[in-house]
């Protein structure tokens, strides 16, 4: 019971990842791989005034994310000033050039990691506590991305990502429109990653390395991409897949590697089987009130 | 009538290749000029610089009598700038309704601090937007497909909705790049009229087109472009019936 | 001979070409006209086999059009011009002519810069820069160089300045006398083609409504109403 | 205590490290510029790759360079593989970019983890031993590693740029990375093409991965690490410019070998990522893909 | 089920880039669970032990160790890697779980909580003793460190240089490569030009054959030494003559120590045709077992429940234990422990006894 409480925590907290990862990518069309080190932002940042400054959780976690906000800008504002097509290679130098920094700063533990978070909730409830707040911030995140991309905005965004010089010629600050998304998505990555951090009570910065990337990636993709639920189904679907895989009792010897070869497998299958995703994104309909 | 968009000793070179040298024009509202010229003339190269793709080597663009220069293309098409493109630029994956509702200059309910907030008001702007858009749509002959992608409509149908959307951009200086290029039959009818009516409500229209009734039928008055010059100017008939014209253009 | 039987088109659920048939002896200039949306187009993406759904049978000469085999098709010697983005964008222009030769012949290089001049001063620039017309000009020069039996050409003129739709209409006709190839063109601009054209095919939503001399469809009144 | 000796062994060790670098650079940069794909499965089939090569030399006992023949074989046909039931199979769907980004990040991994599955995880070098004669000339130490990567390296780079330049199927190659549709109307066979391109990664990646096994030992991950240097270089040297991605992975080997001495060592690892901000904040121009035009594939063929 | 069983966990890497030694480990333990079973268990119940996978990632350490305290209710776990010790410590101590760690050698360990033991010598006691060792004994005077830039890296580092200057000499050189580097050809040419007596390196199994190589390529004749991890024949294998004089320790007693290790490694070659990786570690994690088996066996007299917080009054209680492999094990207050360190040293293709220090 208690593992399947733990479980739906990291289901919450990866609905949150995937869902903002997908605005970004999915929505705003920003192709950047550097999801994982908002989220790491924000669980350093949480983490830390936990420990310093025993900050009130709820405060610590918003600190969180509004670190990662602002610190999205340090990535988007000078690559898509230049050119979409940076922004790609810029992240992939900003996650892990961040990660560098933080493996070398004695404050945040190095690369054994920040442990010693304090314990914010105490008894045998605890993971339920953290289960349902998990969830409910992903229910919110969820339903805000929606409710913010159904309608006007939502139709300006594709224009956006359709033919960017036209968009502009039409009027639109383009560029002001990319930033927000992409601040958005990513201080929602930071209060993940707040969560994560009060409920494991330690982060360490190989969490955050490329192979996180593509599990995200992989979640909105297999799930579908810019699809308000896609990428929901492909969290909670790549989260159970490993842990299905590791019930079904395989001589250790040969279990971890076979495990990645049936994930991998499956991944491909599901690719293949549902190339729109699991969740195909709805044809956007225009409105037909008048 | 007042001068809407003016172009002073307007230059822009590309390394060797002169596409503007010293152009100056005039546009007022009502009037549709019409901007003619053998291919590489720096007709599309012009429109470019009004609406800000690149800035210019030197000279002013005035609009309204504002100054453009150093402004972004967004700021530009705010001060009433509205253009069509030679090669469309559609939004490909949209329906040709949701092509036109995005085209309106400025709307609060795409503005994520008011969406937050959102009343009453923006689902009603939203309500009247559609109501103008379908309205445009009928006036083009565009109403069946308006819920159709747009890369599935013909060629033809897509000029008319990339010209649907500079209107429904509402600029009061209106560029269009070959609109007529692969237009024929009621879908030119249906062009010429818009065209007409849009002048008449005040607007200002420059026209760069390659047919040349369509100028002839249209245009108040024409500029002929060669190599990045201005090279004669005036009515449409004195233009046609020019030397330069002849010889450079028509090849008679 | 290039023959098409009983030909069906279509895109996803939208049925574009219905049942149409014709025959494209050697050596004939045909001009194909219709309103924006007749299936001039798809017309001609089906004779070089570029429509996955179609149905009906195409042979030119001996040999089935194979559909989605575009390159076997050209490769016996039909030339295709589509219309719009049809140059090689990064590429330069003489690279663009070269490329477009390697099959068949580099050196006829000589003789595109000799129908278009402008393309021989721009040799070293970007095609992508070029203007639009540019363009045009080196994708019709691009066709000639796979020295095709038979040339497809849709709506070459358009965006083309008078004098220059002149040149590439009198040289489609050159081609076609000077080296007996077979042109099919898709135009807007019905006047001036049919001056060039010995036939004229009329299609209307997808069926032929006229297929006959070019004098016959000047002449025609009515028909001219019609469509 | 640089003195100029210290300075010439660093420059010329570094250019002979970055050999292997550059070679992925440019099957990276290849592929992306004709196929159009961020390949991520280059890091899987360069395991794949060392592993042919490794089982057939140093478990079943075959000379070295029949084992690399072989394993360029395996390599190939991995690829090919992939092109055809993989990636055309996307294509044909018109998937989105990011669903082939994710395809091929997949099969890295699958690749990853079989081999691990077979072979273990224990690094391994593709013989037995990694030391490997040495010159000394000048007091410049020049090992025979180091020749034979130059050479081999040198000779590639050189087969492919008469390859592209050169021949027909070169040319398809640009017209195809150009704009496939098109293509196809002058009697490109764009299928060719993507399986041209393959093979010739492939070979360079096969290639990369023998310089490399003989001088260090792999475990099925280390690919990624090398792969994501290959993508870096690959932007930096201008995105779809193979030559300048091999400049790049040049320039940043030279550089990390010679920061040395001008950063603390423990900052080593972050200098690749502050380099790439660097260049991309303040020299913008410095990889813009206008500038570098001049530079490209293309032109060098005229 | 027939008969109740003495459940504990054991979360060890077996896929990942430190699978190959994590499996031998695994092997070892699980060697260990037969032999006491063979013998009759703990007064006649059978040990049962719960593997799962880590793959040496905290992240994945934290959900295999979830499911040992929560699914499988285990009031005791072994496990090893500093990163992964360090992420399941707060579940050890908020569930009371016994904590056992084996291999990891991270000062920071002994920090981590109530639950959280070490059977283990941390990085202090095997790098100092080298350090003091190198300085008087062999009589060098001046040292080069390379290390690897992680935690057990820059702290293993730290340590040799403190202790090396504490016993009078002096470090000239102190150079760290990135975890990825295969190329240190300017991190040891600035070694050479400081031309020390002796280099140490702190690394990995993966890189130090690479960084040895490449010294000797590049003419540095000097006498090398490593921590435990350079006990390994592999590195010997991949260097051949070039590994000669290498000096590496081990925390575990060797063959002429020990009768019992003789009789392991033939194990290893009768069963698995070769000896394990990293043969002290594997030796830690044979005796992991029997020291759980101890602490059952006080529960069962004592008559205590098999609780987590009794798992740990065990421990501390009983606190000297005896065990099979790597001889006697005091648990001290600091949780710390203290053992022999044994020094060897490559001769002939071969690791030889060099010394032992007490
Ligand atoms: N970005 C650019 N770089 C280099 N040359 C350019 C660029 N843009 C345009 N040109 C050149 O400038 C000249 C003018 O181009 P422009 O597109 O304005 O012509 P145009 O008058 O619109 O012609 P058309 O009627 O054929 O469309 C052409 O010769 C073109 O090749
Ligand atoms: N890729 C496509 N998918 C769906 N429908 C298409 C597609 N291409 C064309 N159509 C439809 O097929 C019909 C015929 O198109 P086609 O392009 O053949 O017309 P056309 O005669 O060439 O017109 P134009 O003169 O405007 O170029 C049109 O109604 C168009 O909407
Ligand atoms: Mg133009
Ligand atoms: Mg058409």
């Amino acid at each position: 019971m208690e593992y399947l409480v733990s479980l739906a925590v990291l289901i919450g907290i990866y609905v949150i990842l995937s869902s903002s990862f997908n605005l970004i990518i999915g929505f705003g069309g920003l192709i950047s791989i550097a999801h994982p080190i908002f989220f790491a932002l924000g669980a350093y940042t949480t983490g830390l005034l936990a420990i310093h400054f025993e900050v009130h959780p709820l405060l610590a976690v918003l600190a969180g994310g509004s670190v990662a906000f602002l610190s999205s800008m340090m990535l988007s504002l000078p690559s898509l000033r230049i050119s979409g097509d940076y922004l790609l290679i810029t992240s992939i130098g900003f996650q892990l050039g961040l990660l560098e920094v933080i493996k070398h700063l004695g404050f945040t533990g190095g690369a054994s990691g920040l442990g010693n978070i304090p314990n914010v909730v105490e008894g045998p409830s605890r993971s339920a506590v953290f289960a349902f707040a998990s969830c409910a911030v992903a229910l919110a995140v969820v339903l805000m991305i929606r409710w913010l991309l159904t309608g006007p905005y939502g139709r300006v965004i594709s224009a956006m990502r359709d033919d960017e010089l036209a968009f502009s010629a039409l009027g639109r600050n383009a560029m002001m429109i990319k930033l927000a998304l992409f601040a958005i998505g990513s201080g929602f990555a930071g209060i993940a990653g707040g969560i994560y951090a009060y409920y494991y009570q330690y982060v360490s910065p190989d969490q955050f390395e490329i192979l996180q990337s593509a599990m995200l990636l992989t979640m909105v993709v297999v799930g579908g991409m810019g699809s308000h639920l896609g990428p929901v189904v492909g969290a909670v679907l790549l989260l159970l897949l490993p842990q299905a895989i590791s019930f079904m009792n395989l001589p250790p010897s040969v279990m971890a590697p076979l495990q990645g070869v049936i994930f991998t497998t499956l991944v491909i299958i599901f690719l293949f089987w549902r190339p729109q995703g699991l969740i195909a994104p709805a044809q956007r309909q225009a409105q037909r009130k008048s | 009538m007042t001068t809407l968009v003016s172009l002073n000793t307007v230059c822009k070179s590309f390394g060797g290749i002169v596409v503007a040298d010293h152009i100056s024009i005039d546009i007022h509202g009502g009037e549709i000029l019409g901007l003619i010229g053998p291919n590489g003339a720096g007709k599309t190269s012009l429109f470019n610089l009004i609406s800000g793709l690149y800035p210019v080597d030197s000279g002013t663009i005035t609009v309204a009598g504002k100054p453009l220069d150093g402004l972004p293309m967004y700021q530009r098409a705010r001060l009433g700038v509205a253009r069509t493109w030679q090669h469309m630029r559609l939004f490909a994956s949209m329906t040709v309704l949701e092509n036109i509702l995005v085209a309106p200059r400025d709307y609060p309910g795409e503005k994520i601090s008011q969406i937050i907030f959102r009343t009453k008001q923006i689902n009603s702007a939203e309500q009247a937007l559609c109501e103008r858009a379908m309205s445009i749509l009928h006036r083009m002959n565009l109403t069946s497909i308006a819920h159709s992608n747009v890369s599935d409509i013909s060629f033809g149908q897509q000029k008319l909705v990339g010209l649907a959307r500079a209107l429904m951009n509402d600029g009061d200086c209106l560029l269009l790049d070959e609109p007529m290029a692969g237009v024929e039959g009621n879908a030119y009818e249906t062009m010429k009229t818009i065209v007409r009516e849009e002048a008449a409500a005040g607007r200002a229209i420059c026209v760069v087109e390659h047919n040349v009734s369509f100028i002839k039928d249209l245009c108040n008055s024409a500029v002929f472009m060669a190599r990045g010059c201005i090279l004669e100017r005036g009515s449409v008939q004195t233009l046609l019936s020019s030397k330069t014209l002849a010889d450079l253009y028509f090849g008679t | 001979m290039l023959q098409a039987e009983n030909v069906n088109a279509y895109y996803g659920k939208l049925q574009v070409l219905h049942e149409l048939s014709l025959t494209i002896t050697d050596g004939e200039r045909v001009g194909i006209f219709g309103h924006n949306g007749a299936g001039k187009t798809t017309l001609l993406k089906s004779l070089v086999g570029d429509v996955s759904q179609v149905d009906g049978t195409i042979h030119y000469h001996q040999h089935a059009i194979l559909a989605g085999q575009v390159h076997l098709n050209v490769r016996r010697g039909i030339g295709f011009v589509p219309q719009g983005n049809n140059v090689f964008r990064e590429l330069s222009v003489e690279q663009n002519l070269r490329i477009a030769g390697l099959m068949h012949d580099t050196a006829y290089a000589e003789s595109v810069y000799g129908i278009f001049p402008i393309l021989k001063e721009r040799q070293l620039q970007q095609a992508g820069s070029l203007s639009g017309g540019q363009q045009q000009m080196l994708a019709l020069g691009m066709a000639l160089m796979t020295r095709p039996r038979i040339l497809l050409l849709d709506e070459p003129t358009t965006g083309l300045a008078p004098i220059v739709v002149k040149d590439v209409l009198s040289s489609v006709r050159t081609i076609n006398q000077s080296e007996g190839t077979t042109v099919l063109i898709v135009e807007q601009n019905v006047q001036a083609t049919l001056q060039e054209v010995e036939r004229a095919i009329v299609l209307k939503a997808g069926r032929v409504i006229f297929d006959g001399a070019s004098k016959q469809l000047l002449e025609e009144n009515n028909l001219w109403h019609l469509f | 205590m640089i003195d100029i000796s210290i300075l010439v062994q660093i420059l010329w060790t570094g250019l002979s490290a970055s050999t292997y670098a550059v070679l992925f650079a440019v099957a990276f940069s290849l592929v992306l510029k004709v196929v159009k794909v961020w390949n991520f499965a280059q890091a899987g089939l360069m395991a794949l790759s060392f592993y042919a090569m490794y089982a057939l030399h140093a478990l079943l006992g075959l000379p070295i360079l029949a084992s690399a023949a072989l394993g360029l074989l395996v390599t190939i046909a991995a690829s090919v593989f992939m092109d055809r039931f993989g990636l055309q199979t996307l294509r044909n769907r018109m998937s989105p970019n990011l669903t082939f980004f994710i395809f091929t990040l997949v099969v890295s991994e699958f690749l990853a983890y079989l081999l691990a599955m077979m072979f273990g995880t224990e690094p391994v070098a593709l013989t037995q031993s990694i030391m490997s004669g040495v010159n000394i000339i000048n007091g410049i130490v020049i090992s025979n590693w180091d020749i034979q990567a130059l050479c081999v390296t040198a000779v590639l780079l050189l087969t492919l740029y008469l390859f592209i330049s050169r021949t027909r199927d070169g040319q398809f190659m640009a017209a195809v990375a150009d704009n496939p549709e098109l293509s196809r109307f002058y009697g490109i066979s764009v299928k060719r093409a993507y399986v041209t391109t393959f093979v010739i990664s492939a070979i360079l990646i096969t290639a990369g991965m023998y310089l490399f096994g003989t001088r260090a030992s792999v475990i099925p991950n280390t690919p990624l690490q090398m792969m994501l240097f290959a993508v870096i270089a690959t932007l930096l040297g201008g995105m779809g410019h193979i030559f300048g991605a091999a400049l790049a992975a040049v320039a940043l080997s030279l550089i990390q070998g010679l920061s040395i001495f001008v950063i603390p060592s423990q900052w080593q690892g972050l200098i690749l990522y502050v380099f790439l901000f660097v260049t991309i904040l303040f020299f913008p121009q410095g990889v813009s893909l206008k500038k570098l035009k001049q530079l490209t594939l293309i032109r060098k063929t005229q | 089920q027939a008969k109740e069983t003495l459940k504990f966990g054991l979360a060890m890497p077996l896929s990942g880039s430190q699978a190959l030694y994590g499996a031998d480990q695994v092997k070892a333990s699980q060697w260990a669970v037969a032999d006491i079973n063979a013998k009759g268990g703990v007064n006649g119940k059978m040990l049962e032990m719960i593997v799962l996978d880590t793959q040496a990632d905290p992240q994945l350490g934290i959900n295999a160790v979830k499911r040992l305290t929560s699914v499988d209710n285990v009031p005791v776990f072994i496990t090893a890697w500093s990163a992964v010790v360090k992420a399941v410590a707060p579940i050890a101590n908020r569930d009371k779980v016994l904590e056992l760690s084996v291999g990891a050698n991270s000062p920071e360990i002994a920090k981590l909580g109530d639950y959280v033991y070490t059977t283990f010598p941390l990085a202090e006691v095997d790098v100092s003793g080298l350090a003091k060792y190198t300085f008087a004994t062999l009589g060098k005077k001046t040292a080069a460190i390379m290390y690897i830039n992680n935690d057990s890296g820059v702290e293993g580092a730290a340590i040799y240089k403190s202790e090396f200057e504490k016993a009078g000499g002096k470090v000239v050189a102190y150079e760290a490569y990135d975890t990825k580097a295969t190329e240190f050809t300017g991190a040891l040419l600035k070694v050479k030009a400081a031309n020390p007596d002796m280099i140490h390196i702190q690394g990995l199994v993966s890189d130090i054959p690479q960084v040895i190589a490449q010294m000797r390529q590049l003419g540095l004749q000097q006498r090398v030494s490593t921590y435990s991890v350079g006990y390994n024949p592999k590195i010997i294998e991949q260097l051949g003559t070039a590994a000669e004089g290498l000096i590496v320790t081990s925390l575990a007693p060797g063959v002429s120590d020990n009768p019992n290790v003789g009789t392991f490694i033939q194990r290893w070659k009768d069963t698995e045709k070769r000896v394990p990786n990293g043969l002290p570690y594997t030796q830690y994690l044979y005796d992991g077992p029997y020291l759980v088996a101890e602490l059952y066996k006080w529960l069962e007299q004592n008559k205590l429940p098999a609780t987590g917080e009794n798992m740990r009054k065990a421990l501390i209680t009983v606190k000297n234990f005896e065990l099979p492999m790597t001889g006697g094990l005091q648990v001290g207050e600091d949780h710390r422990v203290n053992k022999p360190v044994y020094l060897l040293t490559v001769d002939k293709g071969q690791f030889v006894p060099l010394a032992t220090i007490k």
